[in-house]
């Protein structure tokens, strides 16, 4: 969680500041982050308005009146005095969290002044739902980095590669093999930077769902849950489950290591659990699970949607645009969408270059729709950056160049932290963006490569055009959909803030 | 003295005998009015023991840290007494072995007023009190308070 | 740390049993095992001789005397009385923490009672050889779930393998393609079965040097360390460079991500480094050190070995035995072991079936020093547990599953910890086995698979009997190893459990 | 009493405005003579006061946790308080809103022993005291007291 804190003390020379190092120390230790503005004598420092928009709670540990306290309407607080500070900021770290989670169900009513939460004893009992979000987040938020810096890279490999190739450089990257960067590696060739880009990239790819699948577990049921998430994720990623079977491996790994953790073991056998027969049992559980549960279903979609897709072929393009786009953006890499990537490329054959034919606009609907997610995601992160929290906005602004390199996986932590709201909304912007391709009439006849490619796609105007369209829809429908749902509170929060935004008071 | 250094070797004492907080608080001002950093020792005291009496000011890890803002102070200032058979200044942990006396002007600038905020921040960690524990003489605990605060 | 504590109180009902939890709590929050003797009013449970051996600090919280203080002779303590306990448990952990720090260079003398380290404060310093080891340490223990789940299933599979198949199916079992898991799976098939537990194991073993890799970057730069040190370590298996490939981009994207860490950014751009900008920097940092700098070395080294072997593979089988032998144990799967398998396993092609002909003597030679190390950590922990950790302990025990299997890696958690110790040794028993598996004219025609392709050796008791020579050996050369510049009162700790074991007193 | 719980509502006192801390005492002895858990109030109550002599029992928390034992006791019991204005217990963080004063038998048997040693280590767990605390009232405490502590 985040939180701001005012300290104050009255001589302001010595406890202010020595409450904030406190609560700054306390807070990094409990995984949380506290700001502080010490009101002391040498001057306050004013909280940056962004950091107390984003933070989730109030801190005051403040012996004299606490200057600016409307400041902080509306968002849950503790209020405990500087010495308290001092002596326990351990305890009044815990105390703000426990006020921050009882928050919602103390302020039902609709007035902001209401809602102010009470810093009175909070029951720590945190609902199922609130639960699986933490865990879910846990999981995002270790994964983020493999996404960002996978996704960049291999961005970067493709834009290097569209100028070291003469041409259609962002495909010919990607049939470089890897052992060229460790046998015949020239250092003026530039081919062979953006290879090692791209490789670099894809490797860092490799451990999405892997560790979303692990940090899942990791939330769930501690150390023990990390090497049989990651067995989990990659089975995930081997049998096409795409990131929503890498968030059932991470369940299923979580609370199988949780239950053996919790097992009664003689005294004898409870060093060897946490090492080898937790992640032991819990692997083979998630194995078996992952390959012959999960994995046919997969397949059994995969084949069925093929076959169906392949008998709609011959029909309408709008619709089939359309139809696109919504399996592109249902699963991000998962296995609907992997019918649909298949479909276009495998026809890309019988293109046989003809950028006019059927096949090469299938192709571009396709890309266009797949380039939709992570676009949407930088749109609505920087339209409204307060409803997201930091590492997603820092996320969302990686999103425009993953998106522009057709990197769907750069929607996958937004996906994964909240699909019920997330996956529809990009649908709905991958269909719009899949059946005004086929309607302007753009073909491609490469498999990938987003903007890198543009010299492939016929009337890239309109192409551009369409994936605008969609991208701007879907990001919409976003921050629409963020707020369904949403307790009163966390509603309340937000129209303050839209009022104060509006009224120029920030 | 506007550029005077927060700490000098001589307004550290080490091997206190003090039978509490005011006699040890004393001793520290006597020093600060020897070093002309302090123009009035009783009224200074005074003013120390004013914000005494609102909070104890001892702190877990054996610190006392009696201060005041005070017009009898002329700069911002640091005295230290180190005291191994311990005072006690009301920390829940036992008495005190490292007394801080910070003397800071009323209307003291703010540049100097930082750098006792840092003090502060620094008299948090650990590490910080256990080093200055650990020295063994006034010039290293002069040294480490002026390495570790004081902007270079 | 291990810390053993005593708690007791006047009147023995309330304090003692507070403490004790306190500690607990705090060792626990801190990462550390304290376990608590209550001397109380409610009897007092003794602690157990081998948790007492294992400690390296003892905490007295006791106002009381405490009984049988002399158990805890020649370890470093802290003595703080029971209510500092209740009421600042962190901070008497960190105390004692800093206490078992301060104890080598406390503790000069050799006689076991001046060896007592005193509770006087410590320098918080740790010397960098420490702080190596500790990140090493961290690596490793997050390796072990790896390598005791992949080992074990893979020796599972390899068991279940070997009935499954009318012959030979420890080599069956790892041709069949993992697809066939989630396409075609029969629930009656044991071939099915066996290549289920093979391929998830296989999986689990994948992350083996990217887990190692990442959490020691993650020991040394916090969570931004993580993704680069993944990326690393894949690179790593991918280039060949093995596990001291892993702990040397390990080392490179902690220290790379700590170093970005600690730059000063503009305010505003604070929040978008650890997300993006240093897992990219690193990552990007790492790939190109790794795929560049690691790689090519790694290749010359293969090439250039390969063809001194091949060079010297006309001349006396048995130094030819103890070279191969040496070559198995020096990185346990990096280039050089790989060189000598390699160098086995094509041989075999010229082989012809024939279980006399050289190249299956080789082969059995090769196979018979691979499994030396994991049998030796096994027969060494089993001989002397109180010089392992815990961890080290239990995956002690599952090595001799490991190495009956052939699989090398199970010795690899030792080796990362202490290569400089380990290697060696287990070279020495490489070498001894690689050699007597000449002498006795053992022949092997199968790749792998350790005992569970007996029915393929020749001569297999004279086979198990260098195996076992070796084995032996190494064992004792690690006991021995562990012993050297190991500093005095560790030393003197050992005398004195030696003597103690010697006399029954334990 | 062999087989008395130790606990039970009637040694739970709810809304209690008292004094010091021997005044919160005093009455929850009270309550354990009442229920013929104590013989001798005055005997018992020196008992707890000399135990209180040697170290407050202030727990962090709010909690005060007086306890002895004693030859007036003839059954391990445990009797609560809850002190809304609180009441100075000695501890470092305010006084104490939650009193427990736990009786001991000179002679217990070790079982009841343990029941006292498993609440003595609940006490340290946040999670459990904030439970007590929001108990609404004597009955809902006994109940908390009696699900964690006691085996089942």
């Amino acid at each position: 969680m985040k939180f701001v804190a005012v300290s104050s003390c009255p001589t302001g020379i010595a406890h202010t500041y020595m409450a904030a190092e406190a609560l700054e120390q306390a807070g990094r230790a409990a995984g949380h982050e506290v700001v502080v503005e010490t009101q002391g004598a040498a001057g306050s420092q004013p909280l940056d308005p962004a950091v107390i928009a984003a933070a989730d709670g109030v801190i005051y540990a403040a012996d004299l009146e606490v200057q600016g306290r409307d400041r902080f309407a509306g968002k849950p607080f503790v209020d405990v005095g500087v010495k308290k500070a001092v002596h326990d900021a351990p305890g009044v770290v815990a105390a703000a969290v426990a006020a921050v989670e009882a928050a919602p169900a103390a302020g039902s009513s609709a007035s902001p002044t209401a809602a102010v939460a009470t810093a009175a004893p909070a029951t720590r009992q945190v609902g199922t739902g609130t639960r699986i979000r933490q865990y879910l987040m846990t999981g995002v938020s270790y994964m983020i980095p493999f996404v960002a810096a996978g996704g960049i890279l291999i961005a970067l490999g493709f834009m290097l590669a569209s100028v070291a190739w003469a041409e259609n450089g962002a495909i010919e990257v990607t049939g470089v093999d890897a052992a060229v960067l460790w046998t015949a590696f020239e250092w003026g060739n530039l081919q062979h930077w953006a290879v090692l880009l791209f490789q670099t990239g894809a490797l860092a790819f490799g451990f999405l769902v892997p560790a979303l699948s692990a940090y899942i577990a990791y939330a769930i049921a501690d150390r023990p849950g990390i090497a049989p998430g990651f067995v989990g994720g990659s089975i995930a990623g081997l049998v096409g489950a795409g990131f929503l079977g890498g968030i059932a491996t991470g369940f299923l790994a979580g609370f199988v290591a949780l239950w053996l953790a919790r097992r009664n073991v003689p005294k004898g056998g409870r060093g060897v659990m946490p090492v080898v027969v937790i992640p032991l049992v819990t692997t083979l559980v998630v194995g078996f699970a992952t390959f012959l549960i999960i994995g046919p279903p997969m397949k059994a979609i995969n084949d069925a949607l093929t076959a169906w897709l392949n008998g709609l072929s011959g029909g309408a393009l709008i619709p089939l645009g359309i139809l696109l786009g919504l399996m592109m953006c249902f699963d991000l890499g998962g296995p609907v969408n992997k019918v649909a990537y298949v479909f276009a490329t495998t026809g890309l054959i019988n293109a046989a270059g003809d950028i006019g034919s059927t096949e090469a606009r299938i192709m571009a609907a396709v890309m266009a729709a797949g380039m939709v997610p992570p676009l949407a995601i930088a749109l609505a992160t920087t339209l409204r950056p307060r409803i997201f929290t930091e590492a997603e906005r820092e996320s969302g602004k990686s999103a425009w160049l993953l998106g522009a390199s057709f990197i769907s996986e750069g929607a996958i932590p937004f996906a994964a932290a909240d699909p019920v709201r997330m996956l529809p909304s990009f649908m709905l912007g991958g269909a719009v963006t899949g059946g005004l391709t086929m309607a302007v009439g753009s073909g491609l006849v490469a498999p990938h490569g987003g903007i890198w490619v543009t010299p492939l796609i016929s009337l890239p105007l309109l192409f551009l055009l369409a994936l605008a369209v969609g991208t701007v829809v879907s990001a919409f429908a976003v921050l629409f959909a963020k707020n369904i749902g949403r307790n009163p509170q966390e509603a309340v929060l937000d129209d303050a803030e839209s009022l104060a935004a509006l009224s120029g008071a920030r | 003295m506007p550029d005077a250094p927060l700490i000098t070797p001589d307004l550290v004492a080490v091997d206190v005998v003090a039978a509490d907080r005011d006699d040890v608080t004393r001793r520290l001002v006597d020093l600060l009015v020897a070093a002309g950093r302090v123009t009035d020792a009783e009224g200074f005291l005074a003013d120390v023991r004013a914000r005494e009496a609102q909070m104890a000011t001892g702190m877990p890890g054996g610190i006392g840290l009696p201060h005041a803002r005070s017009e009898h102070v002329t700069v911002p200032s640091l005295a230290v007494a180190k005291v191994p058979a311990g005072v006690d200044f009301g920390a829940p942990d036992g008495p005190a072995t490292l007394v801080f006396l910070i003397a800071a002007p009323s209307g003291g600038d703010s540049d100097h007023l930082k750098i006792l905020a840092a003090l502060a921040r620094r008299l948090v960690h650990e590490s910080f009190r256990t080093s200055l524990h650990e020295a063994p003489d006034a010039g290293a605990v002069a040294d480490i308070v002026t390495r570790e605060v004081v902007p270079s």
